[in-house]
């Protein structure tokens, strides 16, 4: 297979089973999550279910300018996903990311509503906690295969958590507030109650709320796939292993979510900063002294 | 330090059979005691209307003229109060509850009629849901 | 056992009483009243459980000083009196000025026509 | 035409003048032994969200517009399921100076779910049987 | 050449013209006019010496050293009266210290030197000669309609605006010179004018506070053209040149030019307001926004990040080197943090400069051809957006009456163009795929190139402190507010034709960027590195960025407000008056809701960080020179 | 800075089950001022005593409030038999102890449960009410209601317990106390858990005294305060102690009520112990003719049920001063300068019951 070829085929394939995958993953970690509380829960397919109703519902809005917000904020996370899998640029996806993540911002500031606003200031002091750490994950990537290339990196000579302990236990750490798992569901959360009422999206309904949670699922798949890095190399049985390495990470951020309290914004920054500025920095360090 | 001190507890559950009673799949089996809705055995009424005065809440009508006893079901807070009022004990408390319906029901019981005038309580269509089982009529 | 009286005072004295009673390390737990010919108003006060009530009758126009300058939650319990009696209470620490609850009828235990 | 609005109802509680019985039990439902999330019930604290509109206890003069906003913000279709005597006819306390009624007299009510308090398992029927309701105001939305 | 002398000229006889004319008329035309002529003008040099890698020029006259001295001495002459007249002794102190030293070098060393050549131009050059002529002759005609609502809230003073016009072009001319000097004298003797004209326009308004920051600047900027004169005595002495080229080109052949390096880059860091000396730009918000404009984007401190990013070729791993990019990297992570706790729209830019302007300076620290890549790039985004932005403040200052960013709320509905500008101008200062962004990117990669993980860390911190800052300042401009009226009406025509001219210049340049690297800034580098190994970024990701930025534009054209869904209230807790202003609040009232960021005082507070960043950076300062020093005698 | 952010707060709201409403006047998240509104549950239905009979007023009294019902019905009661100097039967007396206590655990466990939701941990919201529905089970058998039982009444209980059921009833908390211990301890030692209630809405002795706090909210700031010292139904052949702490944050007054949770089921084992066989009520013949303040002490704290009797069949007046009325002056006092996200977690501190405040 030619790199186009390769491109082509995983864009697609991103475009079309992501979608399936992280609503399917949502809907698992809903059962999980309802079984760990002593419930049944709902069908594995209720996000789903969740999404098609939205579609069905009136639309309203509460001016002109969110929905296109909204749209663009889907539009980019898609398109930092299809970088992402066609084995783009590190930086690149995580920039393009990060604009996705401001039109989310954008939207809600624009309704002008005052728990969307708040919402929205959390959201970006949250997006202020992980930044440096995603930040030095790359960087980490770059140190250890001497590329941003995703594309390089997953044919490298061996799996990267070997080099970078500390800046995955990071990731993962700031992963949890990427998720909107508690203890970091500040801006807003995937359960009803708590203080900003929906937070972020309280001023969005019907089929702008169905685009947030298809970005979502999006997304989620998008940060598995950075789990998926770690643990990737040239093997043909490490996939394997990296998409089971997925799956226990996404059931530790189960079972943290069911384990915490929501915690303060400054617990969350305070503590994301300082798990950047020691595990990223020793890990870098360490690298550097490899390296150079 | 503290960190995951329900961990226990939850994957406890995970594993264990959840605390679900499963209702409506599985219906609900009440207490004896259990305060549901109020039944009248008509025939035995003697239409002295104390229940319909004692009732806080102004359930309960006595026409006397209709021999007609009636209960207006969404304004019925089982109290008991009217149960242990009636000089003849028609009156009793069982324990399954009055269905929610789309509208108010007033049930009425006439005294000697041929047949008893009770209209059963109007069953809307039944529910979409898949899970939905049928309650328990309660008249 | 536990004290527990109803003292009748002078609507003068009222303030006197009461700073008296703040003075022993009383604190207030209740503000009642009651509409008899004119008002009776029930002030009860406690001290490691034992509960003194001063109780005194004012007429309908009568405004009454209020307290809560030296008890503080006082305010509360008057400005309830003052919404659902109209009883005029003056000089309250937070006076919401008939918005403790927003009826649709005035002063429904004191109707006014 | 099949409609997914009765495969996800989220719900909405506001308690109008009740005494928390009622309110209790409807949160009681979300709880493990009841656990309505099996239907895909979500409490969504945020009317533009929710779908079904639970209201416990009786109106008054203070809290009508704010049920009335609340129900106005919700998009359609949805429906009203009135929880509680208190929220079909004032209950007990229908004689107080300070209720108007039941909660029909401010919003249109589909359901009443009868009781003092309603119990979770009534609830839960009233909830289904609003169901009924909302696959219809959907089936009459797409008509038009 | 003579275009050369042209753009360095031509600006000083407009200025002086300016000097004379007195009405609005007049001065409108001409300085339309000029400003025509200065931005043609810069861009025929930039045609002109497109091909060339670097052209260098003798000048022959001796008597222009001479002109040039008799003016520093005049100069210095006034600013040590002034110095006197108000009290501020420590600025008289210095020129009375400085001027000497150079006259005596001068009559001393400098005229047994053989100086080579006195100008040169080259891409960079180009570069700056372009952001000066296009965009501080743009600010000079914002000037024109600013000035005069500037005079009509201030109609109880004299007109003054002759003085103000004049100076604004003698800075251009100043500005000109210095990006085509090669002669450090003659770079110096520009830049003692920029610093006098700087001092004279933050000191306009004449109130106390003005006068005493202007002060502070100079002062400041007296103590880096203290370093500058240091520098050129130790060069005269010792390498026997005074030519940058010479410098750089002695320091590249491996011989330490640590101490020239070091003290010219200290001159750098004064004028470019890196910590310690941050306070003097913040200081100089007192005065007209043009002046704020023209300080930030394309003149003065662009000086100074000029004469550090010239001299990167001989930074590096040396103490000169290590002392910028610390330095600037340290200013880069801490300004950051303070724009978080502003709320005055003016502050935020101005800390934002100063972190910018510290990246700029960390990446030439690092000397590499990839950090000057970003330097550059950097350089350039910056006065595009920054001068965009400061022109959109003023704007709309003067129509709502306040600079806060509080008060900005719902600006989009009440000075939609205006509005648009701005966010076209903050996208611009921090998000993929525009410019600043895309150099911050190469930045990042060349820091991580150099191995200085400290450095790294400022960086990725940095950044999400800028992040969080600019996208809140976006936020509350771009809320929808109900009710607002649009008063945009009252805007001069002149402000809206910059506001737009940069606006579109913001975005085409980010359009464009793939171009002006591959045939301005790596030609650029390779004439100065010889071999330009890989570019942080591939070409490809340029295109994706630029193809990006087109796609977001495309979707602005068909989605952007369309929509046909029912517009409701706003949710408020179930007590929304019907308004979306107010609610029911308490006690029986009407409450209006209120929505203010966040600023994070007892994190990111003022004080605190500039305790913090003063400290380290002096530190860092005192260090390296004792270093050096200790490493000469 | 000159502007602050002014938002509503309720009265719908997720994290409140009962509406209230605060403007909130913020800068950042922190809480500058909070300004609060009440009056959206009040019915006025101590002016229903005018036209219900007081026997049958009990009705009305239970259902003040549906998480604390059992005990207004026995205040009322109370009240009215200590006014017309009626004695009721010991096994009342008893089966309305066991009945009040066990009404202390289920609202407690339902608090603990409403300040896990406050603070978003689902899964410690969801297992404390798991654990309260064993107690509702009880209430359900014993007296036909989960919620409000209608069983007080003047004179005695309407209905008896058997002592098996009775027996049983112990059987079901003994099973229980060791979920029930597993589970708060979540709230005493957890680290997310103590950030959220650890020096969180301080309250002095002093201030706890002078603003009246009542019940835990007073106990945990070392106020020795328990109505049931007074001795009242069988409370005085029961030993206890009232739970005191004195750091007076929110974490203290969630400890004091898990201590009484296990405090209460050590009560109902003694009540159990002791209760005497016989009748359960007394006729009731005569009317009401004097007026009586009677004080108990609710889960929330001191209730205050003021009774008047004229001679006729309808009392003159009645009065409940619910401890959450009382607790509002120190929830004010604990929200200055407090966070938005410790807002839900102070008025969830006081245990708010707006439906008994406002009656
Ligand atoms: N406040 C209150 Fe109650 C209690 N405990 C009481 O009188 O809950 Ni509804
Ligand atoms: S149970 Fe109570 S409310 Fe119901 S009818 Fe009988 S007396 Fe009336
Ligand atoms: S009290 Fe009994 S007998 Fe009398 S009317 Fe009622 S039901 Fe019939
Ligand atoms: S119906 Fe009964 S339980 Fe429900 S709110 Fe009304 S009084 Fe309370």
């Amino acid at each position: 297979m030619d790199r186009l070829t390769y491109i082509i085929v995983a864009v697609a394939a991103y475009l079309i089973l992501a979608p399936l995958a992280g609503g399917l993953l949502a809907g698992v970690d809903r059962r999980i999550t309802a079984r760990m509380q002593g419930r049944v829960g709902p069908p594995i397919l209720q996000p789903f279910y969740d999404v098609f109703k939205l579609f069905e519902k009136e639309g309203i809005t509460v001016n002109k300018v969110q929905d296109f917000y909204i749209q663009c904020f889907l539009i980019f996370i898609v398109i930092t996903g299809c970088f992402f899998f066609a084995g783009g640029d590190l930086l690149l996806i995580i920039f393009t990311l990060t604009l996705a993540s401001i039109f989310l911002i954008v939207a809600a500031f624009s309704s002008n509503s005052p728990y969307a606003q708040i919402g929205a200031e959390r959201e970006l002091l949250q997006m202020m906690a992980y930044e440096p750490m995603v930040l030095i994950t790359a960087i980490g990537f770059y140190l250890v295969y001497g590329t941003f290339n995703i594309s390089d990196v997953v044919a490298g000579g061996g799996p990267a958590i070997v080099y970078l302990p500390g800046i995955f236990i990071g990731f993962v750490y700031i992963l949890t507030i990427k998720l909107r798992k508690s203890p970091f569901d500040l801006s807003m959360s995937h359960h009803g109650h708590q203080e900003l009422v929906k937070g972020l999206t309280t001023e969005f309904s019907g089929k702008t709320l169905a685009l947030i949670e298809i970005a979502h699922w999006y997304e989620n798949i998008f940060l598995m796939g950075f789990v998926y890095l770690f643990f990737a190399w040239s093997a043909p049985w490490s996939p394997i292993l990296a998409v089971l390495i997925c799956c226990i990470i996404y059931f530790l951020e189960i079972f943290i979510d069911n384990n915490e309290a929501r915690v303060k914004w400054q617990l969350a920054i305070n503590t994301s900063w300082i798990a950047a500025a020691t595990l990223g920095f020793v890990n870098m360090l360490v690298l550097y002294f490899i390296v150079f | 330090m503290g960190l995951f001190s329900i961990g226990n507890m939850i994957i406890r559950s995970l594993f264990n059979k959840p605390a679900t009673l499963m209702y409506p799949v599985i219906p609900r089996v009440y207490e004896e005691k259990t305060r549901g809705h109020i039944n009248v055995d008509i025939e035995a009424c003697v239409l002295c209307g104390i229940c319909s005065k004692k009732c806080p809440t102004h359930a309960i009508l006595v026409d006397r003229k209709k021999k007609e006893w009636s209960i207006a079901r969404m304004q019925c807070i089982q109290c008991n109060c009217c149960v242990e009022y009636c000089p003849v004990n028609c009156l009793s408390m069982a324990n399954t509850y009055t269905s929610p319906s789309t509208e108010k029901i007033t049930d009425a019981y006439a005294k000697a009629a041929p047949e008893p005038a009770a209209k059963p309580v109007p069953e809307a269509a039944a529910p979409v849901m898949d899970a939905a089982v049928d309650v328990e009529p309660t008249v | 056992m536990y004290e527990n009286s109803i003292i009748g005072i002078e609507p003068a004295n009222l303030m006197k009483e009461a700073q008296k009673l703040k003075d022993e390390g009383y604190r207030i737990v209740q503000i009642c009243a009651n509409k008899v010919n004119g008002f009776e108003l029930s002030y009860s006060f406690d001290r490691e459980h034992d509960m003194k009530t001063l109780r005194m009758i004012i007429a309908e126009e009568d405004e009454v000083m209020s307290i809560s300058h030296i008890f503080f939650p006082a305010f509360l319990y008057e400005n309830e009196m003052k919404d659902l009696f109209g009883i005029k209470i003056t000089n309250l620490v937070l006076d919401f000025n008939g918005n403790l609850y927003k009826l649709a009828q005035k002063t429904p235990w004191n109707p006014q026509n | 035409m099949m409609s997914y609005v009765t495969k996800s109802p989220w719900i909405i509680h506001y308690d109008g003048s009740s005494c928390n019985g009622c309110d209790i039990e409807v949160l009681a439902c979300l709880t493990p032994m009841y656990d309505v999330e099996r239907f895909g019930i979500i409490n969504t604290g945020n009317p533009k969200h929710a779908d079904i509109f639970l209201l416990t206890g009786s109106v008054n003069e203070q809290n009508i517009p704010v049920i009335k906003q609340i129900y106005e913000q919700m998009p359609e279709p949805k429906v009203v399921v009135a929880i509680g005597i208190c929220a079909t006819s004032g209950g007990i306390f229908a004689e107080c100076y300070n209720v108007q009624g039941g909660s029909d007299k401010v919003v249109p009510v589909d359901v009443y779910v009868p009781g003092c308090a309603a119990r979770p398992e009534a609830i839960i029927d009233g909830v289904v049987k609003g169901l009924g309701v909302l696959a219809e105001k959907r089936a009459a939305m797409v008509k038009k | 050449m003579s275009t050369l002398f042209f753009l360095i000229l031509f600006p000083l006889v407009v200025a002086l013209a300016l000097l004379v004319l007195k009405t609005d008329m007049a001065r409108g035309v001409l300085v339309k006019a000029a400003a025509a002529v200065i931005a043609a003008g810069s861009v025929y040099l930039a045609w002109q010496y497109f091909g060339s890698n670097g052209d260098y020029f003798k000048f022959e006259g001796e008597y222009v050293t001479y002109i040039m001295m008799g003016l520093e001495i005049a100069i210095a002459g006034f600013i040590f009266v002034l110095g006197i007249k108000y009290k501020k002794y420590l600025a008289s102190v210095l020129v009375a210290i400085q001027a000497p030293i150079m006259v005596w070098f001068e009559l001393n060393v400098g005229h047994t030197i053989e100086v080579q050549s006195d100008l040169f131009i080259d891409k960079f050059s180009i570069i700056m000669a372009l952001i000066i002529g296009v965009i501080g002759s743009l600010i000079c005609v914002y000037a024109l309609g600013y000035m005069k609502d500037f005079q009509h809230h201030h109609h109880d003073q004299k007109d003054r605006r002759p003085l103000f016009f004049f100076l604004l072009f003698l800075f251009l001319s100043a500005m000109f010179g210095i990006v085509f000097s090669n002669n450090l004298v003659w770079l110096y003797f520009f830049w003692e004018i920029t610093t006098l004209c700087s001092f004279l326009l933050i000191g306009f308004t004449k109130t106390q506070e003005a006068t005493n920051n202007a002060f502070r600047a100079i002062v400041m900027n007296l103590l880096g053209g203290f370093g500058f004169v240091l520098a050129i005595v130790y060069m005269g002495v010792t390498y026997q040149t005074i030519e940058l080229n010479q410098l750089l080109a002695i320091g590249m052949m491996g011989y330490s030019v640590v101490i020239p390096a070091a003290l010219l880059a200290f001159a750098g860091i004064t004028k470019a307001a890196q910590m310690p000396f941050s306070s003097w730009l913040l200081g100089a918000m007192v005065a007209p926004t043009p002046v704020s404009a023209l300080l930030h984007s394309s003149t003065m401190v662009k000086a100074g990040v000029y004469l550090i990013v010239k001299l990167a070729p001989v930074l590096g791993i040396n103490p000169a080197g290590i002392m910028v990019m610390m330095v600037g990297g340290i200013t880069f992570l801490l300004a950051s943090f303070i724009a978080i706790s502003q709320s005055n729209a003016k502050r935020v830019l101005a800390y934002s400069t100063v972190a910018n302007l510290g990246l700029i300076v960390a990446c030439a620290g690092i000397g590499t051809a990839a950090a000057v890549w970003a330097a550059i790039m950097l350089i350039i985004f910056h006065a595009v957006a920054k001068s965009l932005l400061f022109l959109c403040v003023g704007t709309a200052e003067h129509n709502i009456g306040s600079r806060d960013i509080e008060d900005m709320d719902g600006l989009f509905s009440r000075m939609p163009r205006v509005a648009i500008y701005m966010v076209v101008g903050i996208c611009g200062m921090f998000l993929a795929p525009f410019g600043m962004l895309i150099s911050k990117w190469a930045a990042m990669k060349a820091f991580v190139d150099s191995g200085n993980i400290l450095l790294v860390m400022f960086i990725v911190f940095g950044s999400a402190a800028t992040l969080f800052f600019w996208t809140k300042w976006l936020g509350k401009i771009m809320a929808i507010m109900a009710r607002q009226e649009n008063i945009e009406s009252k805007v001069h025509t002149e402000e809206i034709f910059v506001l737009t001219t940069l606006a579109a210049l913001t975005v085409l340049v980010c359009l464009m960027f793939p171009v002006l690297s591959a045939f301005v800034i790596v030609p650029y580098l390779t004439a100065v590195y010889a071999t330009v190994s890989a570019l942080a970024i591939s070409s490809g990701n340029m295109y994706i960025m630029a193809a990006m930025l087109a796609l977001i534009i495309l979707l602005i054209i068909i989605g952007y407000g369309k929509t046909n869904k029912k517009i409701v209230p706003i949710y408020m807790a179930g007590v929304n008056t019907g308004d979306d202003l107010s609610y029911n609040g308490s006690i029986g009232q009407t409450v209006s809701v209120s929505l203010r960021n966040w600023y994070m005082e007892s994190y990111f507070g003022e004080k605190k960080m500039n305790v913090i960043g003063n400290i380290s950076t002096v530190a860092i300062m005192v260090g390296v020179f004792s270093l050096i020093l200790g490493g000469v005698l | 800075m000159g502007k602050r952010t002014i938002i509503p707060f309720g009265p719908q709201h997720p994290v409140l089950p009962e509406p209230i409403h605060l403007d909130l006047v913020m800068e950042d998240e922190v809480v500058v001022e909070a300004i609060p509104s009440i009056g959206f549950i009040h019915r006025g239905l101590e002016k229903l005593v005018e036209i219900k009979e007081f026997t049958e007023y009990v009705y009305v009294a239970e259902r003040i409030c549906g998480i604390c019902s059992f005990m207004h019905g026995m205040g009322y009661c109370q009240s009215v038999e200590h006014g017309m100097n009626l004695t009721i039967p010991r096994r009342a007396e008893y089966l309305r102890t066991i009945w009040a206590e066990l009404s202390r655990v289920h609202s407690h466990l339902l608090w603990l449960g409403l300040l896990a939701d406050g603070f978003g941990f689902e899964s410690l919201f969801m297992h404390s009410w798991r654990l309260r529905e064993k107690i509702l089970d009880i209430f359900e058998a014993t007296t036909g209601g989960r919620v409000i039982f209608s069983v007080c009444k003047i004179g005695g209980v309407r209905r008896d317990v058997s002592n098996e059921t009775l027996q049983s009833i112990i059987k079901t908390l003994v099973d229980m106390e060791a979920e029930v211990k597993e589970l708060t301890d979540v709230f005493i030692n957890d680290y997310t858990v103590k950030s959220r209630t650890v020096g969180v809405g301080v309250m002095s002795l002093q201030e706890a005294h002078d603003l009246g706090a009542v019940g835990p909210m007073g106990r945990a700031s070392g106020l020795v305060q328990d109505m049931r010292l007074l001795g009242y139904a069988a409370y005085d052949d029961l030993d206890f102690a009232p739970i005191v702490e004195t750091a007076g944050d929110s974490y203290a007054r969630t400890v004091v009520r898990i201590r009484e949770i296990f405090q209460s089921i050590d009560l109902i084992k003694q009540a159990v112990a002791k209760i005497p066989d016989g009748e359960v009520s007394v006729p009731v013949k005569d009317v009401p003719r004097a007026e009586c303040f009677e004080r108990l002490e609710q889960p929330r704290g001191e209730v205050i049920y003021y009774t008047k009797g004229i001679g006729t069949k309808f009392l003159e007046r009645v009065r409940v001063r619910t401890p959450t009325f009382a607790n509002i002056p120190p929830l004010l006092h604990c929200l200055k300068g407090c966070d938005l996200a410790d807002v839900p977690i102070l008025i969830l501190t006081i245990d708010p019951c707006i439906s008994c405040t406002e009656r």
